[in-house]
């Protein structure tokens, strides 16, 4: 009779969580139910108890300590659920009410994403219209990118010399858009160097951008009908590490003494070694990265740098190639119009009106 | 050839030397100036100061050996504190490496507090994927991270037992050295999952996290050696983050006298050039 | 006893490399080397035992997920490049790789980095900083625009542009002495304390 | 047939990833996490195609005995001994690949990436001069935030940690947030070129 009491007056003192929700998992393939409550202060731990309908038995699923306050249960797709979340201390115990029913579902649509896909839709619009254009033979203007018109000198520079050129593809990997932009780049350099018959050495940190690099060094050789100069040893892997991949890039600089070094595509830590190596020999250097926190050490350290979207711009530039030209002026276009939502945005922002900030956040 | 245009052409090796003086030196003979605690650091601090003893917080340890002078010492640092407030330490890592230092920190400080493995802290091991990974621990722990660092299943540790998300950590912090690490964290676990978050990050990257602090997105960030001597300061406590610090300063302060310097011989340069002409 | 070698290596290499700051020497080329060597075996084992293993044996021939043929052909196919007749094949995972990751970032750039950048510029112009900060989003963004020659009031405008870039140019620069400063403490404390004992 | 799959393979993973990111449902749901797998694969096999390229360079050297071959028989031997050790044995804390890890790669990482602060004071002394207008406000920059992070600068003025942290907030902050647009707006653009087949120097040559 007394341990009766004793329980009862137990199971008194402990309170059950409260404010079971129970909600399908929002925004994923389905097989998933979420549940949240408000912690009860006498926890030790929760147990989470679940029901199948059609049912009647609850089946403990898990236990969680008493910070917990939300829970992700596996189900199957379809099938009708209500939840029980025991309150537990030692063998003492209080549930909450049954939940609601719930079931969960896969969702087809992301619809925290509306507003991404409305930006993706209308600049895809935009370019593919200016490529469109473009085919169609409009002519297309593109101001002087400074370091882009030093190329053509610093190749001069080292045939003169009878020196090679050093040309860095970034550290990358080749689905990086600044290696694909450098990719462009050495192209129209190795061609410019092969009429030249000046050698080109490419080491590369990243093995899946070497053979892309021998691919492209030999058919500008070839193009330019001087099968003769391509020497496959002159692109080659150094090794993944980063810093392993400056130690021996600064000692090919002060071996080989290079007449003009390019730095071109994604870079790190190791931009300021290398720059300051190649400036110590007095090399042309030339640089360009989309890299924001290494692009002060190429400004202080090299001749000429790219500056972020200039890098992309470049193979436009170079190659005045009409779709690459189409899409850089869709480019420009869009960044008219976002320079116009700045306008517009900060003055509404200024009298107060907040709704436009809603536009873009997801 | 003039004093002047001598000191424009200046071996740079000079410099060099200079540089290695006003670090060895130092470190050779501490000064001892003083450290002032930033409001970033005290902000670390008293997050974990106000949590009761035995609650949990999960450490992330994304950096590598390169990064270790900055931010190893901060590591030390805040595992000291929990160790010392019987904090119970969950650890685990978005760098591989990360782990491994990680785990060295541990097991100094836990020697020194008499802490056991499993019970006091735990290392979960690396996990490739970033913000994937903390998104998939958000909704089950024990899946995510099934074994811990040396491959023995979590349920056989105490620590581990009903923990299934974030909830159950009064606190995250991260170490960080770069991507995935702080960004990842603030943007899952407390942009989504309201969880405190704390960081210790390398000071390249501390400018970039100052927003972040002030928009209470993170409780409190050590930034750089500064940011663990700072640390070191609140512990009352020398370690390597402090004992670098004069070091640190006076180094800093040789290269603006540098720059100022080049300046001064290039304009009396350019001076003497114009008077030629 | 393992340990003190270790560390005596460890400081030998150290110095080694440093030697570099002189000038050019064997020293440094043997540092180099062994370094080339050494790393370039560490990250083939560390994507053997962290990739190859967990992300196609296991699944493949443990789990007997047929799907991951897939990425092992596609593997293959890029040591095809060594074959001269049809190295062309290794172009396949190439394009499957350029491909899944311009359609991630087809998606992902605008949203992270224009949109977000975008709205956190839209704050209401009632302080000097936050003119400056309106001012230099605007002008910059007129230095990036290439269909015209930046040339009379245009070529101002973007003037001003680039004197944002160098002004935050040159604050970036100062802000990481004092880190790049730090790595150099570290190294200095493992010659002075773990190897010479000098300090404490 | 050399050009044509590798587009079609391109496209076809392009809008796959697109699509993906709008639709959480299988058979998209994981696509992500899936082909981020594929590609690490793909990585690794590259790293053998690396390893290839530096035996036969290396080997090369040594038997024609080029100049410095001395070099490339320590380059060798290291790289053998890590394979043959992490391979054989595993690459585990406690295991000998280990060691050599933690006592020859990490501490000549460590020491590349330390001479960064010798480069920086060299570079700092030599490009910090007031010879432009753009170079004045480089160099203007960079001192009041270096004083700004150093207690001598408060010594100089008391404002100075102000106006460091000023110019990092704002000036600096707006000139970053203009780089970081364009590159959103170059690499969104540089994608759909590439998914469309416009784009295809990854292909080799640029044709």
């Amino acid at each position: 009779m007394t341990t009766i009491v004793l329980l009862t007056l137990l199971y008194l003192q402990i309170s059950p969580p409260k404010d079971v929700r129970v909600f399908d998992t929002p925004n994923d393939a389905g097989g998933s139910i979420t549940i949240t409550w408000e912690s009860s202060p006498d926890a030790e731990g929760y147990r989470i108890l679940r029901m199948a309908l059609p049912d009647s038995v609850y089946t403990p699923v898990d236990w969680v300590d008493a910070a917990t306050k939300r829970y992700v249960d596996k189900v199957e797709d379809g099938v009708k659920y209500r939840y029980i979340i025991r309150t537990e201390r030692g063998s003492a115990y209080a549930d909450s009410e049954p939940t609601d029913e719930v079931w969960s579902h896969g969702n087809v649509f992301h619809r925290g994403r509306t507003n991404v896909l409305i930006g993706v839709a209308v600049y895809t619009t935009l370019l593919l219209s200016f490529i469109y254009f473009a085919k169609r033979g409009k002519k297309l203007f593109v101001r002087k990118i400074a370091g882009l018109d030093a190329v053509d000198e610093a190749i001069g520079r080292a045939t003169e010399m009878g020196k090679p050129v050093l040309y860095i593809p970034g550290l990358s990997t080749i689905s990086d858009v600044a290696t694909l932009a450098s990719l462009n780049i050495l192209g129209r350099i190795a061609r410019k160097a092969a009429v030249h018959g000046t050698r080109v050495i490419v080491p590369n940190r990243n093995p899946i951008v070497m053979p892309v690099c021998q691919e492209i060094v030999r058919e500008a050789c070839l193009d330019v009908g001087r099968p003769d100069v391509y020497r496959e040893d002159d692109i080659f892997y150094i090794t993944f590490s980063q810093f392993g991949y400056t130690a021996a890039v600064d000692g090919i600089m002060l071996r080989e003494k290079p007449a003009a070094n390019f730095f071109l595509g994604m870079f790190w830590a190791e931009s300021l070694i290398l720059a300051e190596t190649g400036a110590s020999t007095g090399a042309i250097q030339i640089a360009g990265t989309d890299a924001i926190h290494q692009l002060p050490f190429f400004i202080t350290a090299c001749d000429y740098t790219l500056i972020g979207e200039e890098l992309y711009a470049a193979s436009a530039y170079l190659s005045r190639e009409p779709l690459s030209l189409g899409s850089l002026k869709g480019q420009d276009w869009t960044k008219l119009i976002i320079g116009g939502l700045i306008v517009a945005g900060v003055i509404l922002v200024s009298f107060g009106s907040d709704w436009f900030l809603g536009l873009f956040s997801s | 050839m003039s004093i002047v245009d001598r000191l424009k052409t200046i071996d740079r090796r000079i410099i060099f030397v200079a540089i290695s003086l006003a670090v060895i030196i130092p470190l050779l003979f501490p000064i001892g100036l003083p450290i002032m605690v930033s409001p970033p650091a005290q902000g670390l601090y008293d997050a974990i100061e106000e949590l009761k003893p035995g609650s949990k917080v999960l450490l992330s340890f994304d950096y590598d050996p390169s990064t270790m002078p900055e931010v190893y010492p901060m590591n030390l640092g805040v595992v000291r504190h929990c160790f010392s407030k019987n904090i119970k330490l969950v650890g685990m890592g978005l760098w591989p490496t990360g782990v491994l230092l990680g785990q060295e920190a541990f097991e100094l400080l836990a020697e020194e507090y008499g802490k056991t493995y499993g019970e006091d802290y735990i290392n979960l091991g690396f996990k490739a994927g970033g913000i994937v990974v903390i998104s998939a621990m958000a909704e089950n722990i024990p899946e995510t991270f099934p074994e811990d660092y040396a491959g023995t299943s979590i349920e056989e540790f105490p620590i581990m037992k009903g923990v299934k998300n974030f909830d159950s950590f009064g606190l995250a912090v991260c170490f960080s050295a770069g991507d995935p690490g702080v960004r990842e964290w603030v943007m899952i676990a407390h942009s989504r999952y309201g969880k405190k978050v704390g960081a210790g990050i390398t000071a390249v990257m501390a400018p970039a996290y100052y927003p972040y602090l002030q928009a209470g997105q993170l409780v409190g960030l050590l930034g750089g050696m500064k940011g663990a001597a700072e640390y070191e300061t609140l512990l009352k406590y020398k370690g390597t983050g402090s004992a670098g610090m004069d070091a640190q300063s006076i180094a800093h302060s040789l290269i603006i006298v540098f720059i100022i310097f080049g300046n001064v011989i290039y304009f009396i340069a350019r001076r003497k050039e114009r008077k030629k002409v | 006893m393992f340990e003190t070698i270790g560390i005596w290596i460890a400081a030998l290499l150290t110095l080694c490399i440093f030697s570099f700051l002189y000038k050019d020497n064997p020293f440094y080329k043997f540092a180099e080397h062994l370094f080339i060597g050494v790393s370039a075996g560490y990250w083939a084992c560390y994507y053997y035992h962290n990739v190859l293993q967990p992300n196609l044996f296991v699944p493949l021939f443990q789990e007997g997920r047929p799907i991951f043929i897939i990425p092992l052909v596609l593997g293959i196919m890029m040591l095809l490049h060594l074959v001269p007749k049809i190295s062309w094949i290794s172009r396949w995972p190439l394009a499957f790789i350029v491909g899944t990751y311009a359609g991630y970032y087809l998606i992902t750039y605008l949203q992270t980095n224009a949109l977000e950048q975008v709205t956190a510029t839209l704050v209401p112009l009632v302080t000097f900083s936050s003119v400056v900060l309106f001012v230099g989003v605007t002008t910059g963004l007129v230095y990036f625009f290439f269909s015209k020659e930046h040339k009379g009031t245009f070529g101002g405008i973007a003037k001003f542009g680039i004197w944002f870039l160098m002004i935050a140019f040159g604050a970036s620069f100062g802000y990481t002495v004092m880190a790049r400063i730090s790595l150099l403490i570290g190294r200095m404390t493992f010659l002075l304390k773990d190897w010479l004992h000098i300090i404490q | 047939m050399k050009r044509q799959i590798p587009l079609i393979i391109t496209f076809i993973a392009g809008i796959v990833m697109i699509i993906q990111y709008f639709i959480p449902h299988e058979p998209f749901a994981g696509m992500q996490q899936l082909f981020n797998q594929w590609y690490l694969i793909i990585a690794a096999f590259a790293m053998i195609l690396g390893i290839g390229n530096l035996l036969k360079i290396h080997s090369g050297r040594i038997s024609r005995k080029t100049s410095g071959w001395g070099y490339s028989i320590v380059l060798l031997t290291g790289l053998t001994v890590m394979l043959i050790s992490g391979l054989g044995w595993g690459i585990e804390r406690g295991t000998f690949f280990f060691y050599l890890f933690w006592n020859l790669h990490i501490p000549m990482a460590s020491t590349m990436f330390a001479l960064l602060a010798f480069f920086v004071a060299s570079a700092s002394y030599r490009a910090f001069r007031a010879r432009t207008i753009e170079a004045t406000l480089l160099l203007i920059a960079a001192i009041v935030v270096m004083l700004s992070r150093v207690p001598l600068g408060g010594y100089i003025w008391s404002k100075i940690p102000f106006a460091g942290d000023w110019i990092m907030s704002y000036p600096n902050m707006a000139g970053q947030r203009a780089i970081m647009i364009g590159i959103a707006l170059g690499t969104v653009s540089t994608s759909l070129r590439i998914i469309l087949g416009i784009e295809r120097t990854y292909l080799g040559g640029g044709k």
